[in-house]
């Protein structure tokens, strides 16, 4: 099984839907991006079966860089999570009127296209390749159909774009230097090199600003809250469900293994970032007016939990981190749109004008509600086997990571809760708030299904990742 | 050797049309004109032969870099047919005056004697002049045709002078003899001095920094094309001048036997680390596109002169780079000619709402920009890429740690122009869509990617 | 095995079907049905632990069911199974028995609201993760059920969410049970670590086969889940919550808020008893703070006005009571009082649900009285239940309550006198209660004098069977020879409590106790029946009455010491860290921009500069080479 | 024809040629006038013609002569199209001071 398919289809799905025109764009977008789902589906089964997925194709000469692909347990959870959260992110939008429609989905079906492209490369340069490539199409999506005062957008995209490629210049030049060491960017050559501590230092650090930008880790996630609030819906999904994770894997696959002396010198100063992330984002999203800002202030804390978890060095920590990652990817998304369906009929994102919505809909206001408890990691959701998982992985670092990294539990129901009260409840709200359509409901009714099924029974996810982290440690401890 | 010949008559038969009154059929004819040279020219790939006693010396080198030329020349010829549409008595003139500089562009890298050497500056900077100043009633163009011409000269004068010493000092202009003494023990002081003059020439003539004050006003005032044409032909020949001269002189050897190379070293890395941080951050407030693309091949020849550092190795890198940087600065300028082509300013107002009104042209300023910028899977990213690799090979990773710094700087200014053009309202229709504005357009952009795509189709040439 | 298998998960999913039926259909189906199935889905679950109830009576082993793994991390991998042993069976015996009590009371006292699906659905949800939390064989499963029941108390107070205050109270229950949720979760943590397994069976072998234990680390442990505890079971210092859960239907404080869920930190204690066993520090500190809570929750029960205000802070009260008896690790005596406990309270509860239903909701005991001529069947259960909770001799709580302060006088003399000065209050406040409410004649509105009327069976009925188990349900263990002793012997590695053997002190005591009880009931009887004095309306109570009044002021004490300085900082993270940052990456923008624009002046257009430029450069480098020499 | 090279020695020569050189040079920095600029050139390039001559003698070795003319020749094109821009500046301007020229600045 050629795992290039996806990735063409993706391709050939972006050009395809901007050719059949705006009317067709949607249904088009979507048709491929299924078809990139179910592709990915019987990929993974091969890979069950034992298959080894993976293509090296020469491509250019000097300096020795090769079009490689590799999917193994970890790459295939996060293809998955990309490929199964792209066809949900674009039937979510079909309640939306889209000016240029055909750019906006061709623009959509690229970035899936380059994020899958990123969690399967197995060259260096072909996965910065892939890492730039997606910043290209979110930041016109931002731009063009983002919402907000314009100048205000301009400003909040441009800082992001500008930010994020800084934080990647730097990860290239890592990525030359060690191509000068080994001789060639595949990964396994890169994995087999044994760096001096200091070049370690500055390589880690190298790719922890990339990282630290993208997912963000503070104090880098100074463009996450402004972005998410302007950016479209759609962008704002994106970005929060599968883009960050971009960054957290890379730190799984790339920083790590390249930087281990590094990693294990400093994980407690990693850690205890991620950490105060955790009660930092926690702390402000407690005063956010604008609801979309306040739930990326929730994914800041999120996120930071989970880098905290991948910088434990230890298979629970990581292990955690990518479940996390992936529950973190459903939720999230889940959320957005519930702010995107709030959006639709009360025409505001400011939390104060919302409220009064469960007399009105009370079938919005359950699943809602689900997501909610989902996100504050409620048991039997799957986020908790994540957060879980994290906590423990933590925990045995040293007990107090785990204490603070465990406020998010109280403060995370703090403000959520906060949030659904003010959000949801109360009286009757002045404006009408019609229930959820068909399309909306089916989008959130997925979403959901997958976070209980999951939080019950994650085992099948479980075994796909663990042998792949555990190779992945053994790259870390093997010196 | 019968590029150059065939190139010369090409312009000179340019002039005859004028006088048969074939005006219709000039551009036509020039481009396949062109192109018989440029299939002449692969004819001779791979030969290194010299002529007329070893006046011309034709190696590799100078025939790769020869049809970079001929392919630029081809598309700014079948640009100026759009550009001259009002007063079409002169397009021949210009057409011809193209050529030559062609003519001396290609004698220029292919130069075997300093004689021949400084003809081909002087032929490509005369014409440069009157390309300049061709606006006749313009005051801007004279002004820019000004400026160029009295600096030119005076860096003339300055090349002469240093020939003169190298001259001096080795009592000969033959490159291939010039080379030998200069592995030689010990040399009169004069020659480096007369090969830092000549360089400071050729420094002045890429636009480095301090020798780049002339380059904004002029690409200013010219006319457009004339523009383009400077910020991709002439630097381009310019750069590959420089390097022809350093690497086939011996240059960096006879340092090395004189231990000067670390001098000479810091020398190219204050230049290229001054040019590409000025051209930058001064690019980042000019409101003028023209003055801006001037900017930003300030920085861009701080670039390139990164290659100068590993210069035995480095010649592919520099041919890809400049071709990379080439074709996204004539797609860049065939949008900058249809925007522009009624307005009596080049500012960046005119962009707003391109998107809109042509997006495809929109999208192909957008994907030259990123090109510049360094953005992936555009020929500029790799050609950055390599140029990094080739200057952390040779131990230079601050002056590449300046330079990313510096490209992520260059994303500001070239952002504001995709900006302009994607988050503004139209304020003007642009009616018409000329043909061959879009054909070059849509071919350089489209080399552009393929050069992206398969880095190793130019790569490979020179390595 | 597979029998009891599909039979446990019958008993713990028949709620849940319940739960989803009322959810999707129960719109449609009508009140009256939704109702009915709620009901119903809960006594099929008491009808199979019935049954599970008689086989392990019988065979005495307890029943071990896996289902399939669930989370698996490094050294310990957890599966989600059921333990069905004495102690759960004895507490599923009871929430699903007592469960379906409260849904049939519902039935009647819900029916006029029109959200009565959601309020079964939420009951028989709350059920479910009851259920799971008992019936978990492991930490992690119980945790399911732990926050499970968090979240019903959260939806069933907040039900009437039009009301932001109630949404408040629910919110505030909510983040406290998280509280102590983070310190059961460290607490698992540790043991998780100590002994790579969360299951119970294998955690108590585990330890028993432990050579060297880490004991401070296992005291840690203990406290943490201690902590976990005092947030579910309303000990202080997360107490503060139960009052204000009060806001919720009575049906719901008599179901989760006094019967069931607030017992579940003691669950979890006597679960874990073979981890205290080893921690006697926690255990004094769960003793002391048990006596604590017992008592300042009984001061402050003493002058609420608000019917059900006063029957939580005695809840608060008596689990306190239960807490000091865990802390002397008399594990049984504890669950002993648990059982009682829940019996009259849930009684108590639904009685004052049935006064409330009959006044329309009016819950403030200064404009009642005289109500026990209007609803006879209510005010006698609510007298038997009184006289338990009082500790008068041969009502059940009179066994359980005396075991206890028989407890605290062997260990703790200060503790004993503690809990009996608690008791004195109980007796008195309740029987405050009892005569405001009963006696005397009715202080309402006319219009409410006219509806006044005795609940409709459905109310009655339940009240009268918690009643008699009130009465008689001292007898499962009475002191000498204590049928629930035998029966959960098997859990505790020590043999069960002591044997005390009623020798004279014992008596003394008992007596102490019982007068102490009627000294209560006595002083009640002067100052509201003789005197018949009202307490004061809200603005004119003063002194130590009014700190009382106001619970110590702690609500507003945790406000500024917790919420506040939070919310302080947040505004503070937001309005100036944020914006800073981001002014920082602005700026250097900025700082670039203005360069260029400053250069642009250097570009000053004159050909004599850029020449001079020009030959500046030259020179520079021309006599940079010969320095270089 | 060496001989004058030993009467008067090729460093004479050098400094003669380099003085000028920079007399030119200072003659482009400090005169405003066009024409006196284009001769300050011209002062240039003649210095380096004569330093030509001066070194082809030195290394008996005509090239340098040679080379003289081509430099000449092209100087004489150069200034051709000066003057000619030079021509149309005044039509447009009506001064040849290039302090007037300072439109296209910033």
């Amino acid at each position: 099984m050629n795992v290039s398919l996806i990735l063409i289809i993706l391709l050939i799905g972006a050009f395809a839907t901007y050719l059949v025109g705006d009317k067709l764009a949607s249904k088009v977008a979507l048709f491929f991006s299924l078809a990139a789902l179910g592709c990915s589906v019987v990929l993974t089964n091969h890979f069950l079966a034992g298959e080894s997925i993976s293509l090296i194709n020469a491509w250019i000469t000097q300096p020795k860089i090769s079009f490689a692909l590799n999917a193994d347990g970890l790459a295939i959870a996060m293809l998955l999570l990309t490929v199964a959260l792209t066809p949900i992110i674009i039937f979510s939008s079909f309640g939306n009127e889209y000016k240029n429609a055909k750019g906006f989905y061709a623009l959509i079906l690229f970035m899936a296209f380059a994020m899958t492209g990123t969690f399967l490369a197995a060259d260096g340069l072909l996965y910065y390749i892939f890492w730039e490539l997606a910043l290209i199409p979110i930041y016109f999506i931002a731009l063009i159909w983002g919402n907000g005062d314009s100048e205000e957008r301009r400003k909040a995209v441009v800082k992001f774009f500008i930010y994020t490629l800084a934080g990647s210049l730097f990860m290239l030049v890592a990525f030359i230097y060690l191509y000068q060491k080994a001789g060639s960017f595949l990964i396994e050559d890169l994995y087999k090199l044994n760096l001096s501590a200091c070049e370690q230092l500055w390589i880690f650090l190298a790719f922890f600003l990339a990282y630290a930008i993208k997912i963000p880790i503070i104090p880098f996630h100074t463009w996450q809250a402004n972005v998410y609030q302007k950016a479209p819906t759609v962008g704002t999904m994106l970005l929060s469900g599968i883009m960050l994770k971009m960054g957290l894997y890379s730190v799984i696959r790339w920083q790590l293994p390249l930087a281990p002396l590094a990693a294990k010198e400093y994980m407690n100063i990693f850690i205890a970032l991620g950490i105060a992330g955790v009660i930092y984002g926690s702390i402000v999203a407690l005063r956010q007016k604008d609801l979309k800002k306040l739930l990326a202030y929730s994914s800041l804390a999120h996120v930071g939990l989970i880098a905290a978890g991948t910088y434990t060095l230890t298979i629970d920590g990581l292990r955690g981190a990518v479940l996390q990652m992936i529950a973190h990817g459903f939720v999230v998304v889940g959320l957005f749109f519930a702010a995107e369906v709030i959006f639709r009929r009360f025409e505001t994102r400011n939390i104060s004008e919302m409220g009064g919505i469960r007399i009105q809909s009370p079938k919005f206001t359950s699943m809602f509600l689900i997501l909610v408890l989902a996100s504050v990691a409620l048991p039997s959701t799957f986020n908790f086997v994540g957060e879980f998982t994290v906590l423990y992985s933590l925990s045995q670092i040293n007990v107090w990571f785990a204490v603070l990294g465990g406020t998010t539990i109280i403060l995370g129901a703090y403000y959520m809760l906060k949030m659904f009260q003010h959000v949801m409840l109360g009286d009757k709200n002045a404006k009408t708030f019609a229930d959820v359509t068909i399309n909306e409901g089916i989008s959130l009714v997925v979403i959901i299904a997958v976070l209980i099924f999951f939080g019950f029974y994650p085992k099948p996810i479980t075994d796909l990742i663990t042998p792949s982290l555990e190779t992945i440690l053994n790259v870390i401890n093997k010196n | 050797m019968n590029t150059l010949i065939a190139i010369t008559g090409l312009g000179i038969f340019c002039l005859l049309f004028e006088i048969l009154n074939l005006r219709k059929g000039i551009i036509p004819f020039t481009i396949l004109g062109l192109l018989g040279v440029l299939a002449l020219n692969f004819s001779e790939f791979g030969s290194t032969e010299s002529y007329y006693n070893n006046m011309i010396a034709v190696s590799k080198f100078s025939t790769t870099f020869s049809s970079l030329f001929i392919v630029l020349t081809i598309f700014l010829v079948a640009l100026s047919h759009n550009f001259y549409e009002n007063h079409p008595t002169k397009i021949s003139d210009f057409v011809a005056i193209k050529i030559f500089l062609l003519a001396g562009g290609v004698a220029m890298v292919s130069f075997g004697n300093f004689a021949m050497f400084f003809l081909g500056i002087e032929i490509l900077s005369i014409s440069l002049y009157v390309l300049a100043a061709s606006e006749r009633l313009n005051l801007k163009s004279n002004e820019a045709g000004m400026k160029y011409f009295l600096m030119g000269s005076f860096a003339s004068g300055i090349i002469l002078f240093g020939i003169c010493l190298i001259y001096g000092a080795m009592g000969s202009f033959d490159i291939v003899e010039i080379s030998e003494y200069s592995l030689s023990a010990e040399l009169p002081i004069w020659f480096p001095i007369g090969m830092i003059l000549v360089v400071i020439g050729m420094l002045f003539k890429v636009a480095a920094v301090p020798f780049h004050f002339w380059a904004p006003d002029v690409y200013e005032g010219s006319p457009a094309l004339t523009t383009a044409l400077m910020s991709t032909l002439a630097k381009v020949v310019a750069i590959a001048t420089l390097y022809k001269l350093i690497s086939a002189l011996n240059f960096i050897p006879s340092l090395e036997n004189q231990d000067h190379l670390a001098t000479f070293e810091n020398i190219i890395v204050i230049i290229s680390i001054a040019s590409m941080t000025v051209g930058n951050i001064m690019a980042l407030r000019q409101v003028n596109v023209k003055r801006m693309l001037a900017f930003s091949g300030i920085s861009h020849a701080g670039f390139m002169l990164m290659t100068l550092l590993s210069i035995s190795t480095s010649a592919g890198v520099l041919l890809y780079y400049t071709s990379a940087y080439a074709l996204a600065g004539i797609a860049a300028f065939s949008v900058v000619l249809y925007v522009c082509k009624n307005q009596d300013n080049e500012d960046i107002t005119n962009f707003h709402g391109l998107g809109k009104t042509n997006p495809l042209l929109a999208a192909i300023l957008t994907g030259s920009l990123l090109s510049m910028a360094g953005i992936p899977i555009f020929s500029g990213f790799f050609a950055k890429l390599f140029l990094f690799n080739q200057t952390i090979e040779a131990g230079f990773l601050i002056l590449v740690i300046v330079a990313v710094i510096n490209s992520i700087i260059s994303v500001g200014y070239y952002f504001k122009l995709i900006l302009a053009m994607y988050s503004k309202e139209p304020n003007q229709e642009r009616t018409g869509k000329p043909f061959l504005i879009y054909g070059v357009a849509i071919i350089s952009m489209t080399l552009n990617i393929v050069l992206g795509l398969f880095p190793s189709l130019v790569l490979d040439l020179l390595n | 095995m597979e029998m009891d298998t599909n039979l446990a998960l019958v008993l713990v999913l028949a709620p849940f079907l319940g739960f989803l039926i009322n959810v999707f259909f129960g719109k449609s189906l009508g009140r009256t049905v939704s109702g009915i199935i709620g009901t119903a889905a809960v006594v099929v679950s008491f009808l199979v632990t019935i049954f599970f109830f008689n086989q392990i009576t019988l065979t005495g082993k307890a029943i071990q069911i896996t289902l399939f793994d669930w989370i698996q991390i490094s050294n310990l991998k957890i599966n989600l199974g059921f333990l069905l042993d004495q102690l759960s069976l004895l507490w599923l015996l009871f929430v699903t028995g007592i469960g379906s009590l409260i849904h049939l009371y519902s039935i009647s006292y819900m029916h006029d609201d029109e959200n009565m699906h959601k309020f079964f659905s939420y009951l028989n949800l709350f059920v479910f993760f009851m259920i799971t939390l008992v019936i978990g064989s492991n930490l992690l499963v119980l945790f399911i059920g732990w926050e499970g029941v968090g979240l019903c108390s959260y939806l069933l107070i907040g039900f009437w969410y039009k009301n932001q205050d109630y949404n408040d109270a629910a919110k505030k229950a909510f983040i406290m049970n998280r509280i102590g949720d983070l310190g059961l979760l460290i607490g698992m943590f540790i043991l998780g670590s100590m002994f790579s397994t969360l299951d119970y069976a294998t955690l108590k072998t585990a330890i028993a086969g432990a050579a060297n234990l880490n004991i401070p680390l296992l005291s840690l442990a203990a406290l943490c889940l201690f902590i976990g505890a005092c947030g579910k079971s309303a000990q202080i210092p997360l107490y503060t919550w139960l009052p204000d859960a009060m806001a919720g239907p009575t049906p719901v404080s008599a179901l989760i808020h006094a019967a069931t869920m607030v017992t579940a930190g003691i669950f979890m204690v006597t679960r874990l008893n073979f981890v205290f066993d080893l921690a006697p520090d926690v255990q004094t500190i769960i003793a002391i703070v048990g006596g604590i809570t017992s008592l300042v929750a009984a001061t402050i029960g003493l002058v609420q006005t608000d019917i059900k205000k006063v029957l939580a802070y005695s809840t608060v009260s008596q689990l306190g009571l239960m807490f000091l008896a865990l802390g002397f690790g008399a594990y049984e005596v504890a669950v002993f009082h648990v059982i009682t406990h829940a019996f009259f309270k849930a009684c108590l509860f639904l009685g004052s649900g049935s006064v409330i239903h009959g006044l329309h909701g009016e819950q403030d005991m200064r404009k009642m009285g005289g109500l026990r001529s209007a609803m006879p069947i209510t005010f006698w259960t609510m007298l038997v239940s009184s006289l338990a909770i009082s500790g008068v001799p041969f009502f059940s709580g009179f066994f359980s309550k005396d075991e206890i302060l028989l407890t605290a006088f062997h260990h703790n003399k200060a503790l004993y006198v503690i809990g009996s000065i608690a008791s004195i209050m109980t007796a008195f406040y309740m029987f405050r209660l009892m005569f405001l409410t009963f006696f005397k004649d009715f202080r309402g509105t006319e219009e409410q004098k006219h509806h006044l009327h005795e609940s409709d069976g459905l109310i009655t009925f339940p009240l009268m069977i918690l009643a008699l188990l009130a009465t008689f349900g001292g007898v499962i263990s009475l002191p000498g020879n204590s049928w629930l002793n035998e029966y959960l012997a098997p859990l505790f590695t020590k043999v069960a409590g002591e044997e005390h053997h009623l020798g004279t002190t014992e008596y003394i005591l008992m007596g102490v106790a019982v007068l102490g009880g009627l000294l209560g009931i006595l002083i009640a009887y002067i100052k509201y029946f003789k005197q018949d004095n009202v307490p004061e309306s809200d603005e004119n109570i003063t002194g130590l009455a009014k700190v009382l009044y106001n619970k110590y002021y702690v609500d507003e004490a945790y406000d500024v010491i917790f919420v506040a300085p939070v919310n302080a900082l947040s505004k503070f993270f937001r309005d100036y860290i944020e914006t800073g940052l981001s002014a920082l990456v602005f700026g250097l923008g900025k700082v670039t921009n203005e360069l260029g624009f400053q250069g642009k002046k250097l570009q000053s257009g004159s050909i004599g500069l850029y020449l001079f430029a020009f030959v500046l450069g030259l020179c520079a480098i021309v006599s940079y080479i010969f320095l270089a020499q | 024809m060496g001989n004058i090279l030993n009467q008067i020695g090729i460093e004479n020569y050098i400094f003669l040629c380099v003085v000028l050189f920079c007399i030119g040079i200072f003659g482009v920095l400090y005169r405003r006038n066009a024409i006196i600029v284009f001769m300050s050139i011209e002062i240039m390039l003649n210095a380096v013609n004569l330093l030509f001559v001066a070194f082809s003698t030195y290394h008996q070795d005509a090239q340098g002569q040679v080379f003289v003319f081509f430099s000449m020749a092209v100087a004489a094109a150069e200034v051709a199209v000066g003057l000619a821009i030079l021509v149309s500046i005044f039509r447009n301007l009506g001064s040849i001071s290039i302090d007037n020229l300072k439109n296209l600045k910033g």
